[in-house]
């Protein structure tokens, strides 16, 4: 974590209101080549309106957003998915209706080969079929068939739809917002696990929780958003879990954290 | 400017009415007056009528011709505007009572019907009639009048002018609604083939629905055999007689009426005299071939007074 | 689709509103005599059968449904309440009550089939739009009703104050209107069909019994097209048979020009009753205007898109 | 409301096939001429027209919005492709062109107003139905267009087999019906309709064009919509510009009948086709028992409803 | 917790299935008086089905559930509710065009004392107000107003309107699906001190959860659910969080368990 690496994403005074209601107010985030970035806050402190604008889901009422260091202008999710960006929303941006495997590949569907494919652009659905069964499984999520609407799946099945959508087909960043919350035990290990697995492969994640453990099980820096604003950004490895709560609720400010918390 | 005089139609899309809305408006130019023009939304809609009626009177007209949807609940109506000094005269079917309106420019769809009954008769020729008819739509007085005079004009069982029912003989195997339309009679006439392919008279309720029924015969093969009156007597219809789509129909004068109505409304704002009583604006039989005993014109006559396009 | 999500309940009436105060001050411009009293209470009578039907229809469409049979019900209804005094000598007060309470059933019918069968409620009303047009055709043989007492007319009649006058169907309209504005608003009931329509499940589970609220509300909107028979058969002094063809459309449009929803849930009554007038303004104005009714047509198609439009913007504008 | 959560998709079908099965059942018990091999071909020509309306109308209803215009859009594409022809001499495939491009513009202007700026369908296209209806009477001078050149009726032609026989257009038909149905069925672009009827939030963020899918519908209806104009005007041999006032109510009947959700995302479009035969085939089933018209629509008032309910009731008894 | 208290639920034998999936199994259950009873298990373990069927959202297609010892029979949530259990749902049961104030009294408003109140049944909007912002003072919430649509609320904060909703209204049980899932650290807290409350106030709590140390902080019993059936129950203070997912997850049978960690 030295030597500075290379910073993928960043966004410098974001705001974005709704009505009366400031959910971003000035907000600043960096996200770094190779990292897992966490992103906690209380209720309310604009974490998901913060990734909201990062994705393409909303656009900003001001501020400015950097890929590569060049700066960027989503206007829809599309413009980020063309970017390599992979969101898993917080409200689980699934089609009830529609089964798992088509879930998994919507908006990506996989072709015939040959003239089928090509010029009348039939899908493959037998591979895609496949490929939703491999991708399950990596998670361990005990779905009998992949041909089920997601609507009979329960909370946690949904859950890990999203995620294995976004791991899946990410090329430059992920985002996830919440993605254990409604998730068991073991199938929270596994999400980290992806998590970790995806790093690996070099891309960064950012990951939003409310599960403190978790958060400082696989975060390799910490971002507190605290009222619209970045309060601090924390190195999990100098920090006690209690400090950074404090942090996050008020109790503490930024500035009274020794100088190796900070990252 | 001049006299406003408002026109109320059933609706706007009958070539009929289009019509006669033409004819008024042609005439009102003549006389310097202004037509404004007004129609339920559907054919019945009385309540449509009344809501136009009221409007006119605001926006000025002093006199109204109206072709009334419904001859009757149309009445209380009527009267409230005549008490505001305002002419009414019912054009193309009169009120029930008839008196209910100063004046009435009508035409007898009765009379229409019979003379396309008796005619039929001759055609057929002393063959048995097996009767099709692609009625109007349920309860509508026009589509009864029609219907019923034609098969008095047959000489076969029905009922009176006043009757708001369709009489049902033994001769007639199948009767449909056609809502006056040519697609929807066409559907109608090939389900009464099914039931019944040794049909030999067919009665139509306007011209349209005629084409619609011929369309289904032809594809029958059976349109040789089968003999089709209707009513109306349109420049289309006329042309169908001629080419031997339509056998006879009864021809009617629509922009008579509407011009009649709008010189007594100008006359009336000059000079404040009302038209009063029944005016028929008169029936003629227009076939192809002349059937002894019947008195019809020939289509030549027919285009030569018929409405629309030449 | 879900473009609703940040209107501000107070403001929801207000696009309707504006949009009613452009189109009077349009046609002020455009003909002198539409801005006079009279003409405003020649509209109020020629909107109030549909207002009072919109009423229902608004129920209806807060719970996510949609009612197509309401006029041919307000039809039958009126058939039934004149051909009960014509033929049978029936007192006024009791055929009005035998006419209300078959548009009541027919609601009933309408609820039943949506709560108990969970049929959608658009195709269980063009179901019932069928059968209550035949029932009303078979009973009254297609014959207008003429001959009717006096008394059942009443309400056509009017109340001049100076050089206005006001008919007493329209104040039963305005006052329906208020009662059920402030019923929705301010009573528990009121606020459960709000939820019914917004999330049925979640209402559900709350313990509410959706199934009740619902079935009260199609009950409650037959019941409302019975008084729109009565103020049908008094504005035109007849039972009419061929009543009632157009309306479904003229009420749902009423309802969406007020800003109510169709996904249900979200929605003002007296916006319904701003939507009414606006279609009743723009009949009345352009009459006066001297446009012929098939150029009305025209204007019709493009100014409801307008108004929607515009209350669309000025809901955005808002955020 | 959301009682269509368990569906299966291969069986939702089914219900709907054996409502027509029964009805057909009935009928051939009803009148022995029912059960002919020409009598069925009969009634495909009757429905050809509002078949082929109705596959605009599915993918319309799917992406959850609802065409009250395509009757009246396709009127007025008959009106033009045969004025076209009848008045400039334009050849017959060029006049046909126009006709279809009209209803194809008619179909991008309903769906820019609801993806543009964000307007329900059921308020667009109430507006544009209006419009429509009006052009077409001005542009027709509410005359019937007759003199049109027979290649332009070649649809309405029948290719015999035997004793049966089947028209050209209703081949069409069933042919645009295996498109729509493989369409929507195998290719990305088809279920992205289905995902934006099912949840437009969550399709947008997945990053599909939501906007686009939806303007695309709209458009392709209105091609479909153009089709129909030319198998009606083959069908009637004429331009008719009273054509088209009932296929709005029709064709969302036969979609209904046919099993598609009007919640969107659920359903298949040859259901649709199912539904429309369903009701072909109670009107010639019943004009041939000799059923009067109105007796008809109080049948066919009963039978819609009793139709759904079976089919909902048959998916409980899968569940 | 000695001395065996009474049984306040008990279910027995509960099978529910949907289509070809079970969902219980023959799941049966107990809560005691005044006892926190924490469910766990896997996603798709039957938890959310087990309560919905204690709480009359769905039928239960066999099995009996007995409340003080006298058989019941649910047949919506509303006869659940007569008999004074409060749920709260995992997939939020709120209504979101409605007002928090609303969804907190929805099905149980306030109605004006006198006769506007007794004859016209007009609500008493004030006071609902008023009892709303009290109630989710006492859960710490920042939320700005109570005349606020739910829908504009951040995840955490719906969930909060749930419980308060629950917890204020309860007579006889309260059961809660994973009211802590979307929630952040402080208002975790909050909810798990609210729950205390609501127990020491003398009802049971049914929690489900799947953070284990939230799990282990309150409960006083745990009921382990495992592939639609209750695989154990055992007593936190006498066994360790590893053991127990460990038979959650079925990597360890519950007969191998000692004695004392079962209760
Ligand atoms: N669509 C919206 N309309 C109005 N207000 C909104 C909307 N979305 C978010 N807000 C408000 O903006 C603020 C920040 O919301 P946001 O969802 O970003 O919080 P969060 O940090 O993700 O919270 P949580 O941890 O509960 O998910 C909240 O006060 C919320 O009420
Ligand atoms: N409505 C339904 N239709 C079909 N299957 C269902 C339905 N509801 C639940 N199931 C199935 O029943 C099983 C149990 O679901 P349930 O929601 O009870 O699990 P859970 O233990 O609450 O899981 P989680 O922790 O993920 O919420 C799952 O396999 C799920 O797919
Ligand atoms: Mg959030
Ligand atoms: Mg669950």
């Amino acid at each position: 974590m030295s030597a500075q690496p290379q910073i993928v994403m960043q966004a410098k005074g974001l705001i974005k209101r709704y009505g009366q209601v400031t959910a971003l107010d000035g907000a600043d985030f960096e996200l770094r080549a190779g990292e897992i970035l966490a992103v906690i806050g209380d209720n309310g402190a604009g974490k998901s309106s913060l990734i909201k604008c990062l994705s393409g889901a909303t656009i900003p009422d001001q501020g400015e957003i950097f890929l590569d260091g060049k700066p960027i202008h989503f206007k829809s999710p599309i413009d980020a998915r063309h970017s390599g960006i992979e969101t898993v929303y917080q409200d689980l941006a699934v089609a009830p209706a529609m089964t798992i495997s088509e879930n998994l590949f919507l908006g990506r569907e996989l072709r015939r080969p040959g003239f089928l494919g090509k010029f009348l652009r039939v899908l493959d659905k037998k591979k895609m079929l496949e490929e939703s069964i491999s991708r399950m499984q990596e998670l361990k999520v005990g779905i009998r068939s992949m041909t089920q609407a997601v609507e009979t799946l329960s909370g946690g099945q949904r859950q890990c739809v999203a995620v294995a959508r976004a791991a899946a087909f990410a090329q430059h960043v992920v985002i996830m917002d919440e993605p254990t919350a409604a998730l068991g035990v073991k199938e929270g290990n596994m999400v980290l696990e992806l998590i970790r697995r995806v790093r690996d492969k070099g891309l960064p994640v950012v990951l939003i929780s409310h599960n403190m453990p978790h958060v400082f099980e696989v975060a390799d820096r910490i971002h507190i958003a605290r009222l619209g604003k970045r309060a601090a950004v924390v190195n999990p490895k100098h920090i006690s879990m209690s400090d950074t709560v404090a942090v996050m609720t008020g109790a503490k400010s930024a500035d009274d954290l020794p100088e190796a918390a900070h990252a | 400017a001049g006299p406003v005089i408002g026109l109320i139609t059933k609706t706007d899309s009958n070539p009929f009415f289009v019509k006669m809305k033409e004819g008024a408006e042609a005439e009102a130019r003549k006389l310097g007056a202004t037509v404004i023009s007004g129609s339920g939304k559907t054919d019945g809609d009385n309540a449509g009528q009344i809501t136009a009626i009221e409007n006119m009177i605001a926006a000025g007209a002093k006199t109204i011709l109206i072709t009334p949807s419904d001859a009757r609940a149309i009445i209380p109506a009527i009267k409230k505007a005549q008490g505001q000094g305002v002419m009414v005269i019912a054009l193309d079917s009169p009120t029930d009572p008839a008196t209910a309106v100063d004046a009435v420019f009508a035409t007898d769809n009765y009379k229409a019907g019979q003379l396309i009954g008796q005619y039929a008769k001759a055609a057929l020729g002393g063959k048995n009639p097996v009767i099709a008819t692609m009625d109007l739509l349920p309860g509508h007085p026009v589509g009864a009048q029609r219907h019923n005079g034609f098969l008095r004009g047959y000489g076969l069982q029905s009922l009176d002018a006043k009757n708001n029912d369709l009489a049902k003989p033994a001769e007639v195997v199948c009767m449909a609604d056609s809502f006056g339309d040519a697609a929807k009679s066409q559907t109608a006439m090939e389900n009464c083939l099914q039931k019944n392919p040794g049909i030999n008279l067919v009665y139509t309720i306007n011209e349209p629905a005629a084409a619609g029924a011929y369309k289904a015969l032809k594809a029958a093969g059976k349109e040789k055999d089968v003999v089709i009156v209707s009513v109306d007597g349109g420049c289309a219809g006329i042309r169908d007689v001629g080419a031997g789509v339509i056998t006879a129909t009864s021809q009617q004068y629509p922009l008579k009426m509407a011009s009649m109505g709008v010189a007594a409304g100008v006359e009336y704002a000059k000079s404040g005299k009302k038209v009063s009583g029944y005016t028929d604006t008169g029936v003629t039989l227009i076939a192809a071939k002349a059937m002894p005993g019947v008195d019809s014109k020939d289509v030549k006559t027919g285009t030569d007074l018929c409405w629309g396009k030449k | 689709m879900n473009t609703h999500s940040f209107k501000l309940p107070p403001l929801a009436t207000l696009g309707p509103f504006i949009a009613l105060l452009l189109a009077c001050f349009f046609f002020a411009t455009q003909s002198d005599r539409f801005l006079s009293a009279q003409n405003f209470s020649l509209i109020l009578q020629q909107v109030m059968v549909v207002g009072v039907i919109a009423i229902g229809q608004t129920l209806i469409i807060l719970t996510a449904g949609i009612d197509l049979s309401c006029g041919m019900v307000m039809a039958l209804g009126g058939i039934v309440m004149t051909k009960f005094a014509a033929d049978f000598g029936l007192p006024a007060p009791l055929a009005v009550a035998c006419g209300i309470a078959v548009t009541t059933l027919f609601g009933l019918l309408n609820g039943l089939l949506v709560t108990r069968i969970k049929l959608p409620p658009f195709i269980v009303t063009l179901g019932t739009l069928n059968i209550a047009f035949a029932i009303t055709q078979l009973y009254s043989q297609s014959r207008t009703v003429t001959d009717i007492p006096d008394s059942m007319t009443f309400l056509g009649n009017t109340l001049r104050f100076g050089n206005t006058s006001i008919a007493y169907g329209v104040a039963l309209m305005l006052g329906l209107y208020l009662v059920t504005w402030a019923w929705l608003r301010e009573t528990a009931s009121g606020r459960h069909i709000y939820a019914v329509g917004n999330s049925p499940e979640a209402t559900r589970l709350t313990g509410i019994p959706t199934d009740r609220v619902l079935l009260g509300v199609y009950v409650l909107a037959g019941l409302l097209y019975g008084i729109a028979s009565l103020l049908s058969v008094a504005r035109t002094g007849a039972g009419d048979p061929n009543a009632g063809q157009t309306e479904n459309l003229d009420a749902i449009t009423a309802v969406v020009l007020g800003g109510t929803s169709l996904f249900g849930g979200r929605g003002v009554v007296l916006g319904t009753l701003v939507g009414a007038l606006i279609v009743g303004v723009f009949r009345n104005g352009l009459t006066l205007m001297g446009v012929s009714s098939i150029y009305q047509i025209l204007v019709t198609g493009i100014l409801v898109i307008l108004a929607v439009a515009t209350d669309q913007m000025s809901r955005k504008g808002v955020r």
